[in-house]
């Protein structure tokens, strides 16, 4: 494809030990993501998706640990660097959080301080990364609320997060996240928590910014109705593996990997059958983590047993 | 009509001049004792300097011509703030000499509060010798008993001054009489004694009491308590209603915050903690301030004596006394050296603790001689309502038992070093009422004997828990409520708990508040509890022989109330004693009353004799060492000195001649 | 906010009105009542005293009446400001314990301020670096220091101030300040003395509190805003301390009112055993003797404090979290 | 399909266990804690002598050191001491001690000495650790009275121990009762208990447990006394758990299971003994734990004031309250080891205390 790659991530895998138990999160995955496209990563809860998120901004916490891997972040006027190589309190890192990439979270009720002004916290994110006076770094804040939607901003800088309503909670977290005109904005399910219609104007927010600005974007969700909205790039995860990956039209039209097939199937509205009932009836019972081989047709990958892997693919 | 020179002589001053003998002169007969009874607790009267057994001196009879402006005090007089010295001393000032040698003046010395009397003692109108055994002139220069001791007559010198400079007179003691002790508000129950009593201002400096009965023992009052019965007139008009306006007193009094004019005029008069500053004296010293932690005094600038070299006593400047609540506190700063001098509340068990301080932080502890004929005294409620109990204590066998089940000289070893005497409470053996088998009386360590006693009366273990029983089975158990204070009571009653257990009897030990002390003594609730037997000296014995003779109430004793009772409402109230008790009290009634000094001795052994075979109360350990705690820098403490309330501890060894070495 | 406060005085008379009568009933508990103690005092000077001059010494301090009326008396001039006469030191209550509140409360907030100034950032260390050797370390001083008794510590440091440093022993001031007018160098003198009893009083809620702030952090870190924040790429420490400390703290700020007790208590203790001229000691002596103005007047007032103190903490929370400011 | 196969089987008191075994310390507290209460229980059989006994040849006589050695240097299996030789020093006015080398004193293990009572139930005579008649052993040195140290910390352990787990036996039954009330039933009663605590908590606790103690009958037996004096600290330490248990009740009450109950027409207490108290039994034990050493604290706090237990009776606080002065620091420190006792005890039980916290509800249970 002709688009370059801004970001891709190499035998990436993280691993949660508990007292009881250690278990791999992600387990040993690639992907690429295009730059100023939207990839989405979907996947159920616990498929590791969060998880591969916050590897990209280091924000990954004891008990969890990046086992191996790199991540290679090439930005736009930079060379390329492996992120993970950066130490925890080297000045890049904290160039890389919230300057170069940022990140939404699913909790807009409990993401934000409650007992921070917005204002402060979105000039926070500014007066981190540039060097600029508090009353520059207001208006900018202010611009970009109104710029999210959220009218007469001067005023609404001085309230508190519980004085806003879910969806405005959301609308400030992306404004903060933009606000320093990231390279890569990262959307960790963003809707899940809103209800329908809220999930709706956030979702038009995100397209109507990312029509309007260059940025790269990584949706994570679960939510196969959301990503046909949003996704160039649609990459299927389930227990800390990549299943199937390939763009939005391919994997929603003609999904190989019988998981994915499951999940579209599971998607009112999107009445496609599956090519291979017999499995699709148990596709969820099977793990298909296990032995898997990698098929490979053009720019489309898919992880399958022997044989499920259809005719035209080469291994 | 009095004498003034011994030149002419009428019958009367004959009569008078051997009374004042008798008064002063008792001990004509103790001084034999001296070498008669040796005991540890005898100090040798040579250490202290000949002047002071004799009575004082006065500036004339040494030649005395000029008197020295101590230098604390030029500038005000300069100021004209302050008379000179002349005008302040009186006409002849007593002249006091020093163990070792005229001081300087200046510094301030350091003390605790509990040590106020004794680093500034009282001046009362007569006081004691340093044996505690004659009474001399003080304030008051003659006195005369005449009219079988119902009339007594007082002269005070000339030109002693109280610390504002009023003059010391025959006014002060008539309104003490007329306007304190006989005010029915003031005070709701006078003493039997002052009842029905006149004063009679003769001149300025002469005034005279009569009584309905013979009080001879007056002239030992006014010597060991005698700054109580005289009061600054002219200060305390202020706040009498017989002078001011009685509302306008009211309203003041109400502003200061008092309940009652009585309280403001108690609360100030007495030797209470809150005597207000600048409130006149007659002491060395002058309170002149007061914090939350601490007293400040200034010399009295109008003390009336001074030393041989005309320096106006004292020579140190100022107190500076800090109110230490904690003993153990109060221990540790006096054990490290941060107090000139310390002795009130010194236990003797700290003796190592103090002398430790002699190495480390330069005090020099001193030992003294307590006055307590026992430091302990277990006193049995023979009055208790307990119907059993009360038969028990009433049964000589019971009391003997109690006393020869303690192992005294053990006891000696534990808690006194084997510095203390075991004895029964008596009087001490200096004194002439003094007897050695009165002290020596059932205080043999014997507990099988204590045994058999306990077995006669039938208390006998019968629940095999360890303790004897009533005969009718119920449990002998009896709870020994006692006041932690002055003596070490505390380790004694452990230790006295034990022996009797180990006979058998369960006694329960209840520390009590001086409040809670008060109250249930004085209303006879306790079974039994504990004082230390003071009042042992021929001062004070004949006066209140408090615990060989039911004739008085108070927190010291509880075991017999309802008798003392009966005999101070003449029969009145509370319970006819039997016989023996009537007896002692007939004795004492006498005692106090007599002016026959032979018959005063014979009544007082009756007394003691009849103690010493009955145990009223139980002695332990007597005679006992008090820790004095000296500074370096403090000079001209005597070594040696008897330590009681007796002789209001230091009084007889003028605090008035201390000074601070630079 | 106004209305806020004006609520929650409004609320506070009933229960101050509660407490009067449950210190009231207090004082009464105790065997032996006023009288005896000024009565022992005249005794100590070898007085008389006849069993009818307790009774009229009674009906003078209107101790004859009913009990119900001896409340009302009580209560009705305390609202007055005169909080009666205290037999036992012969003098009215106001004028002996407005010097030594002072003391206590300096005290109180002298240890109060340590126990913060300490356990915070130590609480703060042991959440960040769980686990680590230092967390350890600091648990276990903690630990000591919640678990020796407050007498022993302050005898214990008594005698090493006293063997180390020479610092005169017991008491507030050295000899040479006790009586001195305030100044400068009497200040520096005070807190010479002072910092033993604030340790002594301090170590105690510092342990404690040192935990809980671990615990509360521990709670914090794991919240999403902080996640947030580090998103942010705001830096660890600035982080910590803005964010998850700063909540972490509240329910302290909430509790000021109820330590102000605890503090007193304590105080009383440290102040026995330090001979400090504090409320303690004399609280505790008017209590055992039964000087019912002095002990019921004091009791009332350190209640009335703390029930302020409460006030005063929730009026501070509010203020520094909006969540309630706002409700 | 389930994440960690592993946590399936595993009961929540099992996983409780296996969470609490992590905290090395909490065991080794717990552990430490078991034998300390045994020997309070068995103390009459682990002290060599009886707590009031007093040897007047030893009065503040220091420690023994434990020999193998004799003085000529032969070694004996059996560990033995010497006895004192007691000296007044007439300068200092100490009692100087020092070995005395001639009398040998061997230490018996459970062997014959002084009789004694066990429980009062039957007479015995053996003893952990004693010597032979006419021979003394004080391994903590003795008092005042020359009583045995070591003995009556033993013997103290059985009163400040129990005292402190009969306190809080107490304070639990009192806090859930009316705390649960208060919670449960909401309301005017809730708002009654509400004040009542407050005014409690409001007034400082020492004052009221002087005023209450002082109010304890001077004639009462020592057990009368022990008895009051554990119910005096519980009355006031209720207030606390009694919070905690109506916040909890508040919440629960809403909760679906209990709801469900009530709709299934169970009776209150059932609802309350059945569903509500066992929803946070783990949050009462942790408190229990953590509340004991303050008991333990608190009563020698009342002693110190003269106002707790008194003699005859030995407990720490009356051990403690004869040590804490100038004097024991300086001349006889040993008197000060009580203290170390309940410094012990008093850590391992609030390590016990977070080791149950942390295990029972890791999340919860960090309030003040």
């Amino acid at each position: 494809m002709s688009t370059s790659t801004i970001l891709s991530i190499r035998n990436l895998s993280i691993s949660f030990k508990n007292e009881i138990s250690e278990q791999l999160a992600v387990n040993n995955i690639n992907l690429d993501m295009k730059r100023s496209q939207t990839t989405a990563i979907v996947g159920e809860s616990g498929s590791g998706k969060s998880v591969t998120a916050y590897a990209m901004m280091q924000l990954i916490q004891p008990p969890g640990k990046i086992t191996s891997g790199e991540i290679i972040f090439s930005p736009a006027q930079q060379d390329s660097f492996d992120i993970l190589q950066l130490n925890d309190n080297s000045p890049a890192l904290y160039d890389l959080r919230g300057g170069l990439m940022s990140m939404i979270f699913q909790e807009p009720m409990t993401a934000l301080s409650p007992v921070h002004t917005i204002g402060n916290q979105i000039m926070e994110a500014i007066l981190t990364h540039q060097a600029i006076p508090k009353q520059a770094a207001f208006d900018l804040a202010a611009a970009m609320l109104e710029r999210v939607g959220i009218q007469n901003s001067r005023e609404r800088m001085h309230q508190y997060p519980f004085e806003f309503s879910g969806g405005m909670r959301q609308r400030v977290m992306i404004a903060m996240a933009l606000v320093c005109q990231p390279q890569i904005l990262i959307c960790d399910e963003p809707t899940t928590a809103l209800d329908v219609t809220i999930q709706a104007e956030i979702l038009a927010l995100l397209k109507e910014l990312k029509a309007t600005i260059d940025i790269s974007v990584l949706f994570i969700t679960h939510d196969l109705a959301v990503v046909a909205q949003i996704a160039d790039q649609v990459i299927v995860m389930n227990q800390g593996r990549i299943l199937e990956t390939g763009s939005v039209r391919q994997i929603l039209n003609d999904p190989i990997h019988p998981y994915s097939q499951g999940l579209i199937a599971a998607v009112p509205g999107m009445k496609r059958q599956p090519r291979l009932d017999a499995i699709s009836n148990d596709s969820t019972r099977h793990n298909y983590g296990v032995h898997p081989l990698i098929a490979i047709k053009g720019d489309r990958e898919v992880a399958l047993p022997m044989p499920l892997i259809p005719a035209e693919y080469q291994l | 009509m009095l004498a003034v020179t011994p030149a002419q002589k009428t019958p009367h001053e004959k009569q008078f001049l051997r009374l004042s003998l008798w008064a002063a002169g008792l001990l004509s007969i103790t001084t034999g004792l001296w070498f008669a009874t040796s005991t540890a607790a005898e100090i040798d009267p040579s250490i202290w300097p000949t002047s002071w057994l004799t009575r004082a001196q006065t500036a004339s009879e040494l030649q005395i011509k000029v008197f020295h402006e101590p230098p604390f005090l030029q500038q005000q007089v300069k100021n004209g703030e302050l008379p000179p010295v002349m005008d302040r001393l009186p006409l002849d000032p007593m002249v006091l000499e020093p163990t070792t040698t005229n001081g300087t003046y200046g510094g301030t010395a350091r003390i605790f509060e509990s040590d106020w009397n004794m680093f500034n003692p009282v001046e009362n109108p007569l006081t004691i010798d340093p044996t505690v055994a004659h009474i001399f002139p003080n304030t008051i220069k003659e006195w005369e008993i005449s009219n079988e001791g119902r009339t007594i007559t007082f002269k005070l010198r000339t030109g002693i001054k109280w610390s504002n400079g009023e003059p010391l007179d025959a006014d002060d003691f008539i309104f003490f009489h007329r306007h304190q002790i006989l005010n029915p508000e003031l005070t709701p129950v006078p003493d039997p004694r002052w009842i029905g009593s006149k004063s009679e201002k003769i001149d300025d400096l002469t005034f005279r009491y009569h009584f309905n009965e013979p009080f001879p023992l007056l002239i030992n009052l006014m010597a060991q308590l005698g700054d109580y019965y005289v009061t600054p007139s002219d200060y305390m008009r202020q706040f009498h209603p017989d002078f001011v306006n009685r509302e306008a007193l009211i309203k003041k009094i109400r502003q200061e915050g008092y309940i009652s004019w009585m309280a403001y005029y108690n609360a100030i008069r007495l030797w209470t903690r809150n005597q207000p500053p600048l409130m006149p004296t007659l002491r060395p010293f002058q309170l002149i301030k007061r914090t939350a932690t601490h007293k400040l005094y200034d010399r009295n600038a109008y003390y009336a004596k001074i030393d041989s070299l005309g320096q106006q006593l004292p020579y140190i400047d100022q107190i500076s006394a800090e109110i230490i609540e904690n003993q153990d506190v109060l221990a540790a700063k006096a054990a490290t050296g941060q107090v000139d001098f310390a002795a009130f509340e010194l236990k003797t068990q700290d003796f190592p603790l103090f002398k430790l301080g002699e190495k480390t932080a330069g005090i020099q502890v001193l030992v003294w001689n307590r006055l307590h004929g026992s430091d302990v005294i277990i006193e049995p409620n023979l009055n208790i309502k307990d119907k059993l109990l009360r038969a028990v204590f009433n049964d000589i066998r019971f009391r003997k038992a109690l006393s020869v089940a303690i192992n005294r000289d053990e006891m000696n070893s534990i808690i006194y070093f084997n510095k203390g005497v075991p004895r029964q409470p008596t009087v001490i053996p200096t004194s002439r009422f003094f007897e050695p088998e009165f002290a020596s009386a059932y205080t043999q360590y014997d507990p099988t004997q204590a045994g058999t006693w306990l077995n006669e009366m039938n208390l006998i273990d019968r629940d095999e828990d360890g303790f004897r029983d009533y005969a009718n089975g119920d449990k002998l158990t009896i709870t020994l409520e006692f006041l932690d204070f002055e003596t070490p009571k505390n380790i004694t009653l452990e230790l006295v708990t034990s022996y009797w257990r180990e006979v058998g009897l369960d006694i329960r030990l209840k520390e009590v508040d001086p409040a809670l002390q008060t109250s249930r003594a004085t209303a006879g609730l306790m079974q039994m509890t504990v004082w230390h037997a003071d009042r042992t000296t021929d001062i004070l014995f004949p006066f209140q022989p408090m615990w060989y003779v039911p004739m008085h109430i108070g927190w010291e004793e509880s075991h017999w109330n309802d008798w003392a009772t009966y005999y101070l409402s003449q029969g009145l109230r509370g319970e006819k004693p039997p016989a023996d008790i009537i007896q002692l009290q007939t004795w004492w009634h006498e005692l106090a009353r007599s002016t026959d000094p032979e018959r005063v001795t014979e009544l007082g052994k009756k007394i003691l004799r009849s103690t010493a075979e009955n145990l009223w109360t139980i002695g332990m350990i007597g005679l006992a060492p008090q820790p004095v705690i000296v500074s370096k820098r403090l000079k001209n403490v005597t070594l040696q000195g008897y330590w009681g309330w007796d002789n209001r501890w230091t009084m007889p060894y003028h605090p008035a001649t201390w000074y601070l070495e630079k | 906010m106004g209305t806020y406060i004006l609520k929650r005085l409004l609320a506070m008379i009933p229960t101050l009105i509660i407490i009067s009568v449950v210190v009231f009933i207090l004082i009464q508990l105790p065997p032996g009542d006023i009288i005896s103690a000024s009565l022992a005092s005249l005794q100590q000077q070898g007085m008389e005293v006849s069993t009818e001059q307790i009774a009229a010494l009674r009906a003078q301090y209107n101790l004859d009446l009913p009990m119900p009326m001896q409340y009302l008396h009580w209560i009705l001039n305390f609202v007055q400001g005169d909080m009666g006469y205290s037999i036992k030191y012969e003098q009215p209550v106001n004028t002996l314990i407005w010097e030594r509140l002072g003391y206590t409360i300096i005290i109180a907030v002298a240890s109060l301020l340590f126990t913060w100034v300490l356990a915070i950032p130590i609480g703060v260390y042991s959440a960040v670096k769980q686990y680590s050797v230092g967390d350890y370390l600091f648990t276990v001083i903690g630990l000591l220091g919640l678990a020796t008794p407050s007498f022993m510590l302050a005898l214990i440091l008594m005698y090493c101030a006293y063997t180390w440093f020479g610092i005169s022993v017991g008491g507030l001031f050295s000899p040479e300040y006790a009586d001195s007018d305030w100044s400068f160098a009497r200040f520096v003198d005070l807190l010479n003395h002072i910092w033993i009893p604030m340790i002594v009083l301090g170590t105690a809620g510092t342990a404690s509190i040192m935990r809980v702030m671990r615990a509360n952090l521990l709670d914090e870190l794991g919240k999403p805003y902080v996640v947030t924040a580090r998103a942010k790429g705001v830096r660890p420490l600035k982080l910590i301390f803005k964010y998850p400390v700063r909540i972490a703290i509240n329910p302290f700020i909430s509790t000021i009112g109820w330590l102000l007790p605890t503090l007193i208590s304590g105080e009383a203790i440290v102040s026995i055993v330090l001979n400090l001229p504090t409320t303690g000691p004399l609280l505790l002596q008017a209590l055992l003797s039964q000087d019912m103005f002095l002990a019921g007047s004091f009791l009332m007032l350190l209640s009335i404090l703390t029930v302020f103190g409460m006030l005063l903490s929730d009026i501070l929370l509010a203020a520094v979290d909006p969540r309630i400011r706002y409700e | 399909m389930s994440d960690h196969p592993l946590y399936e089987d595993l009961s929540t008191r099992r996983l409780t266990w296996l969470r609490f075994k992590r905290h090395k310390l909490a065991l080794m507290s717990g552990g430490f804690l078991i034998f300390i209460y045994l020997i309070a229980i068995f103390c009459e059989f682990f002290a060599p002598y009886e707590p009031n006994w007093r040897n007047p040849k030893a009065i503040f006589a220091p420690p023994q050191e434990f020999h193998f050695f004799e003085a000529n240097g032969n070694f004996q299996f059996r560990p033995f001491v010497y006895g004192y030789t007691l000296r007044i020093n007439p300068e200092t006015w100490v009692r100087e001690y020092t070995e005395d080398t001639s009398q040998k004193h061997p230490i018996y293990f459970f062997s014959k000495g002084q009789k004694y009572q066990f429980w009062n139930l039957f007479t015995a005579r053996h003893h952990f650790i004693t010597t032979a008649k006419g021979q003394y052993l004080h391994i903590f040195g003795t008092d005042k009275l020359g009583r045995d140290i070591f003995s009556r910390i033993v013997y103290g352990a059985r009163i400040s121990l129990s005292l402190g787990l009969i306190g809080v036996v107490l304070t639990l039954v009192l806090g859930v009762l009316i705390g649960g009330l208060a919670g449960y039933l909401g309301g005017r009663t809730d708002n009654l208990i509400q004040r009542l605590i407050e005014v409690l908590q409001s007034i400082p606790t020492l004052p009221l447990w002087m005023a209450l103690s002082a109010a304890v009958p001077v004639h009462w037996s020592p057990l009368g006394v022990y008895f009051s004096i554990i119910v005096i600290l519980s009355f006031i330490q209720w207030t606390g758990l009694a919070r905690v248990v109506r916040g909890r009740f508040l919440a629960l009450r809403e909760e679906d299971f209990v709801i469900a109950a009530r709709l299934l027409g169970a009776s209150q207490l059932r609802i309350i003994t059945r569903h509500l108290l066992p929803s946070f039994m783990s949050h009462i034990i942790t408190t229990a734990t953590l509340a004991i050493p303050g008991m333990i604290l608190a009563e020698t706090a009342l002693s110190f004031l003269g106002v707790g237990l008194r003699a005859p009776v030995v407990s720490w606080g009356v051990l403690l309250q004869q040590a804490q002065n100038f004097q024991v620091i300086v001349l006889t420190p040993w008197l000060l080891i009580p203290g170390i006792f309940v410094i012990l005890v008093v850590i391992a039980f609030n390590l016990l205390g977070d080791g149950l916290r942390d295990a029972a509800d890791p999340y919860g249970g960090h309030q003040l």
